[in-house]
């Protein structure tokens, strides 16, 4: 496309926007007065989101990342420090990649330190990374600094032992069975760890990728197709 | 020794005054009744005046109806539903936008498109339906909707359909005789040629 | 005279029981009335939520949303909206921001309604249970006018709302939010205040605040027990930080901070909160603004992992939502809020008689639904 | 008395046909038999007051029929005859582990002791079965064989919950007979006789010589009296031994069909005989509230019987106000307040008798 040809489609899109719809319409090329069309539809479609963007830049709190950032490299740096030879493999600034082995320290540290004082574990959930490796992941929050940091923990899938922090967070008890339960991640030092929400003679761990379902359990036939719908 | 009158006069004051509030509810029953005698009296139909196109949207959630007339075969809904409820086989037409008198298929659709497919199977299993709405946005000949409300005008609301056998929930909604139908017409041109 | 102890018995509270509020089971330990342990066993509502989820495509995750909590389905789906639009970068305009708030919000008085009502019930009143129930009726209602459904709605939607408000919406809001208003008052007096109802929550299963932080209570558990923290104020999602509404929290006005009755009562303050919010946002709602608008044609999020947190009714409800590029989540967590709730029930129940075990379980508000997912 | 009554007039009417001893059998047949028409009248009566006066309380409309079907009758006016045919066609189950005597036993023993608790129950100035000498009693220690039997229902059930249930009730209903025959007592040493005819006239002469009113002690005793005497029909806040919540039904769990209907049966008619006894006891039975306007003997029936009514309305209306008591507190409030005014009232009225009236 020519140059005079765009500035001409530009022109008229600016006129339209400013108001003048004929601008457009009275282009005389059709393939031209197409593609100004065109340009009018996304330049339209643009300017709502611009308004957007810009009312969301007034308000930091919309965007919790830089903050929380922040903490994960705080936390990164620290535990590197602290533990050196925890850390595993490459470091992101939105979570932190730890071994399994001494994690219950790392924890005890994590939830005991001043400074970053994670009393509440928002959530943890397994992770199957396929290629034979899970990995549980764990979501703290401080009550009193209000940061949030994301650890994750990587094992592989023949030996998932991963030391288990219910003493330390009782919440964790119910999340860890639920992983156990999911992935059969196991939660070495756990109190109690069987299966919450399946029944305890389930077989196999169902949201690992490579599970399939069960032919039959307790006799019953599990149906692949229903009836009526061959 | 406070602590016991006191408790005795909270009891016997927050009593009292409840028994007040229920005993003024007693005589207002029917104030703030909303009891439906339901044989008699039925839901209240979904306002109409709602503020948006009726013909592209429908905000009622009763059963589902397809117009077969004007279904196109796209399989848009079938891949919409998270249930997998809807279930839908196609055959390519023998000439596209022809009416099949034999099947009675329409070739043309309400919105003048021309289909160049005959659809030969669309089960819908409502008693697996979630009601979820999402299979008739899609639609592009919004022929898949919801009974009643602003689609009245093509099916009137039905939301009695209990049925005493669970296979009778499986709507078919297919011209009954499609396939022979097709099949026949086939093996008939093919014999002509 | 020491205290004379019997042979404990096995009792098994559920799975069909009126007081476990769905299919949970409780296998107490008693001896007589007194109940020593409590194990609860779940899972009889387990309907395979996350494993579903890998097999749909986003948008058909929302109907199954609506299932986990369904006394709260506005917002699950809310949640879920959120956490997706924060993985994709989507910024909605404000009229399906405010919509969204008045829906959520709406439904957070119908949920404490149920939940306080289900309560009274559980501890024999039945009166303001039906109270309540009318009430709940006509949000109900006016959530059938916006969407068609009653209780599972599927209504918002990643990058907008399934519809605009309709006709009228706005008036019959602020009508039934005129009438509803004195009623609070007549069932805090009806039930919150009447002593019989106070004798059996107030001191009762009392819930400290490092005890409720460490079993990851939140939501208006949490409140209860003195600890400000609400997600709307303190990690303000939507439009939230432009309103203006208080965090109520326990006072112990009736006993000790934490007890059945501050968590009663706080959520009988957040429904007059509730009200508050949406008379603001009705107040605040832009006339006009496309609901469609910043709806994706496809939603394939780019390749990353999200946990965001909502506060739902009854607490923190997290997604953990990890996503590979493709158009269906690769894993999509649920943090339910009422799954930690009745984790902290053998903590606190222990050693209660039988009806305040029930009690103290009422007072917790859980839905099964979205404990077993 | 009654029975005396039939007795002569049949003697009288077939004199030397049949042996005198057949005569008395049918004499004392005949009020059995009437008793028994009244309970079931009354239960339907009351079971559709409870419908309804719990349906406007909630802001609902109750049992309603109207137009085609089957519905039950205008108003729902079928309703409890509906609830009567259900239970009367339900299967009987009898659970294999129970103790099968007792529990085909409990039932009927429930419903016995309310039975033979009319007998004592003034309806009318010679309207009453028995005229015992000491009628008051009579009721009080008759009343009492329904503790025996929801133990019984509770352990022949074999059920933890029924168990429970039997439990609790043995425990609530005993503590309570006491806050209520003290309160009794005080009637007595006003009226001076245990007689149920002659509590009633001595409150001859208007609304202001009812036992109520009598003196600054009485309205307390009748208010402990009502209160405790709700706790021994076992209705809400003190429907501990069936709380729904917490017991599934308590002792009656594993009943169902006519059994169940027993327990259900019993429970209205002994709300209505504690009810009677209050309205003899302090509201003057069949006196009409002001001397002279419908004061004969036939509007007796009619007082006493609105009296009744009136209490038991007042029944219904608590519990669907209140919620329920939990076990100790049932306990704390009996014996830590009722027995303590239970036993304040008794001094109090023998000093104010002894001061004012003598």
């Amino acid at each position: 496309m020519s140059e005079d040809k765009q500035k001409l489609i530009n022109d008229a899109v600016e006129k339209a926007l400013a108001g003048d719809a004929d601008a457009v319409n009275n282009i005389e090329d059709r393939v031209t007065r197409a593609k100004a069309k065109a340009a009018l539809v996304k330049a339209q479609r643009e300017q709502p989101k611009k308004e957007d963007s810009n009312d969301d830049a007034s308000k930091p709190d919309e965007k919790e990342p830089p903050v929380s950032n922040n903490t994960v490299q705080k936390v990164s740096a620290s535990l590197a420090a602290k533990f050196p030879k925890s850390l595993d493999g490459e470091q992101n600034s939105d979570w932190i990649q730890l071994k399994p082995e001494n994690w219950f320290e790392i924890a005890k540290w994590l939830k005991d330190n001043p400074d970053f004082y994670f009393d509440s574990l928002q959530c943890n959930t397994g992770f199957d990374l396929g290629e034979g490796l899970l990995e549980s992941r764990y979501n703290f929050h401080s009550m009193k600094h209000l940061h949030c940091v994301e650890i994750r923990i990587r094992v592989s899938a023949e030996k998932p032992d991963i030391p288990s922090v219910e003493s330390l967070w009782r919440v964790a008890d119910w999340f860890e069975r639920e992983t156990y339960d999911m992935f059969g991640i196991n939660f070495t030092g756990h109190s109690d760890l069987r299966r919450i929400l399946l029944p305890e003679d389930w077989e196999g761990w169902p949201l690992r990728k490579d599970y399939e379902e069960q032919e039959t359990y307790h006799g019953i036939v599990v149906p692949k197709v229903k009836e009526g719908w061959e | 020794m406070k602590r016991y009158f006191t408790d005795i006069y909270e009891s016997v004051s927050s009593i009292v005054g409840g028994m007040g509030i229920t005993l003024v509810h007693l005589f207002r029953a029917r104030n703030d009744n909303v009891t439906l005698q339901y044989p008699e009296e039925k839901w209240p139909r979904p306002e109409r005046n709602i503020g948006f196109d009726h013909s592209s949207y429908n905000v009622i959630r009763s059963r589902l109806h397809v117009d077969m007339d004007d279904c196109i075969g796209c399989l848009k809904c079938e891949r919409a539903c998270p249930v997998d409820c809807i279930k839908i086989v196609t055959e390519k037409a023998p000439v596209r936008g022809e009416d099949l008198k034999e099947i009675k298929h329409k070739g043309v659709t309400s919105n003048g498109t021309r289909k160049a497919l005959v659809v030969t199977r669309f089960d819908i299993d409502m008693s697996e339906c979630c009601y979820c709405n999402l299979c008739t946005y899609p639609c592009p000949e919004e022929c898949i909707f919801m009974t009643g409300g602003p689609n009245a005008k093509k099916h009137p609301i039905d939301y009695e359909f209990s049925e005493p056998d669970r296979s009778d929930l499986i709507y078919r909604f297919a011209k009954k005789g499609a396939k022979q139908g097709l099949e026949e017409l086939r093996a008939k041109q093919d014999a002509e040629a | 005279m020491g205290v004379v102890h019997g042979q404990e018995m096995v009792l098994n509270i559920g799975p069909q029981h009126p007081a476990t509020h769905g299919v949970l089971r409780l296998q107490v330990k008693t001896d007589g009335e007194v109940i020593s342990e409590i194990t609860p066993y779940l899972g009889y509502l387990h309907r395979c939520f996350e494993k579903h989820c890998e097999n749909v495509s986003y948008e058909q995750v929302i109907p199954f949303t609506d299932r986990c909590d369904y006394l709260a389905s506005m917002t699950m789906n809310f949640g879920y909206v959120v956490a997706m639009e924060q993985l994709m970068d989507i910024k909605v305009n404000d009229r399906v921001q405010y919509i969204r708030v008045i829906m959520a919000e709406l439904q957070r008085i119908a949920s404490h309604l149920l939940a306080t009502g289900v309560f009274g019930l559980d501890l024999g009143a039945f009166t303001p249970f039906l109270h309540m129930l009318r009430d709940r009726e006509r949000i109900i209602d006016l959530f059938e006018m916006t969407c068609g459904a009653r209780l599972l709605y599927n209504y918002m939607w990643v990058g907008g709302l399934s519809h605009d408000l309709p006709k009228g919406f706005v008036e019959e809001t602020l009508r039934f939010l005129d009438y509803f208003e004195p009623k609070v008052d007549e069932f805090e007096n009806l039930l919150g205040h009447n002593k019989i109802f106070v004798e059996r929550t107030a001191d009762i299963g009392i819930m400290p605040a490092e005890v409720a932080i460490n079993y990851g209570v939140t939501g208006p558990n949490l409140r209860a027990s003195g600890i400000k923290w609400d997600l709307r104020k303190d990690d303000p999602y939507s439009v939230y930080d432009r309103l203006d509404f208080d965090v109520p929290i326990g006072l112990g006005i009736k006993g000790t901070v934490g007890d059945s009755w501050d968590r009663f009562y706080v959520r009988l303050q957040e429904m007059r909160q509730s009200i508050n919010i949406v008379r603001q946002a009705i107040d605040k709602l832009p006339k006009d603004g496309d609901v469609h608008q910043s709806m994706p044609k496809k939603i394939r999020p780019p390749k990353g992992s999200i946990y965001s947190r909502t506060e739902s009714p009854r607490g923190d409800l997290g997604y953990y939502i990890e996503s590979d590029g493709s158009d269906t989540p690769y894993r999509l967590k649920m943090r339910s809020p009422a799954f930690t709730a009745l984790g902290v029930l053998n903590e606190i129940a222990g050693g209660w008689l039988m009806s305040d075990v029930l009690a103290i379980l009422g007072s917790l508000d859980i839905v099964l639904g979205e404990i077993d997912r | 008395m009654t029975v005396d009554y039939i007795f002569d007039f049949l003697t009288s009417l077939l004199d030397g046909l049949i042996g005198s001893d057949y005569l008395l059998l049918v004499a004392m047949l005949i009020p059995c038999l009437a008793i028994f028409g009244f309970i079931t009248v009354y239960a339907l009566v009351v079971i559709y007051a409870e419908l309804k006066v719990s349906s406007f309380i909630q802001d609902k409309v109750g049992p309603m029929g109207q137009g085609v079907g089957l519905h039950a009758g205008k108003w729902g006016l079928l309703q409890p005859v509906a609830d009567a045919l259900k239970l009367l066609l339900k299967e009987d189950i009898i659970p294999s582990s129970a103790d099968k005597p007792l529990f085909i036993l409990a039932p009927f023993m429930i419903f016995i002791g309310a039975f033979i608790s009319f007998v004592a129950i003034p309806f009318g100035d010679s309207i009453i079965v028995a005229d015992l000498n000491i009628g008051i009693f009579y009721i009080l220690g008759v009343g009492s064989i329904a503790v025996l039997s929801l133990i019984l229902a509770g352990w022949a059930s074999n059920n933890k919950w029924s168990l429970y249930g039997g439990m609790r009730s043995a425990a609530q209903i005993v503590s309570y007979e006491i806050p209520a025959g003290l309160s009794l007592i005080v009637v007595i040493m006003l009226a001076g006789t245990l007689n149920m005819q002659d509590i009633i006239k001595y409150q001859a002469g208007g609304i202001f010589n009812w036992i109520i009113f009598d003196n600054p002690f009485m309205p307390v005793a009748f208010v402990v009296y009502f209160i405790s005497a709700i706790a021994e029909t076992n209705r809400t806040p003190f429907d501990l031994p069936e709380s729904e919540s917490e017991l599934v039904a308590g002792f009656a769990t594993e009943y169902s069909g006519m059994r169940y209907a027993f327990f259900f049966l019993s429970e209205y008619a002994n709300m209505f005989v504690v009810s009677a006894v209050a309205a003899a006891g302090f509201l003057g039975g069949w006196h009409s509230p002001i001397v002279g306007i419908m004061d004969s003997s036939a509007w007796g029936v009619f007082w006493m019987i609105n009296k009744t009514g009136f209490l038991i309305f007042v029944m219904i209306w608590l519990r669907w106000t209140l919620p329920r008591l939990r076990v100790d507190q049932l306990m704390n409030v009996c014996w830590k307040v009722f027995l303590p005014l239970a036993l304040i009232n008794i001094f109090g009225v023998a000093i104010w008798t002894v001061v004012f009236n003598s």
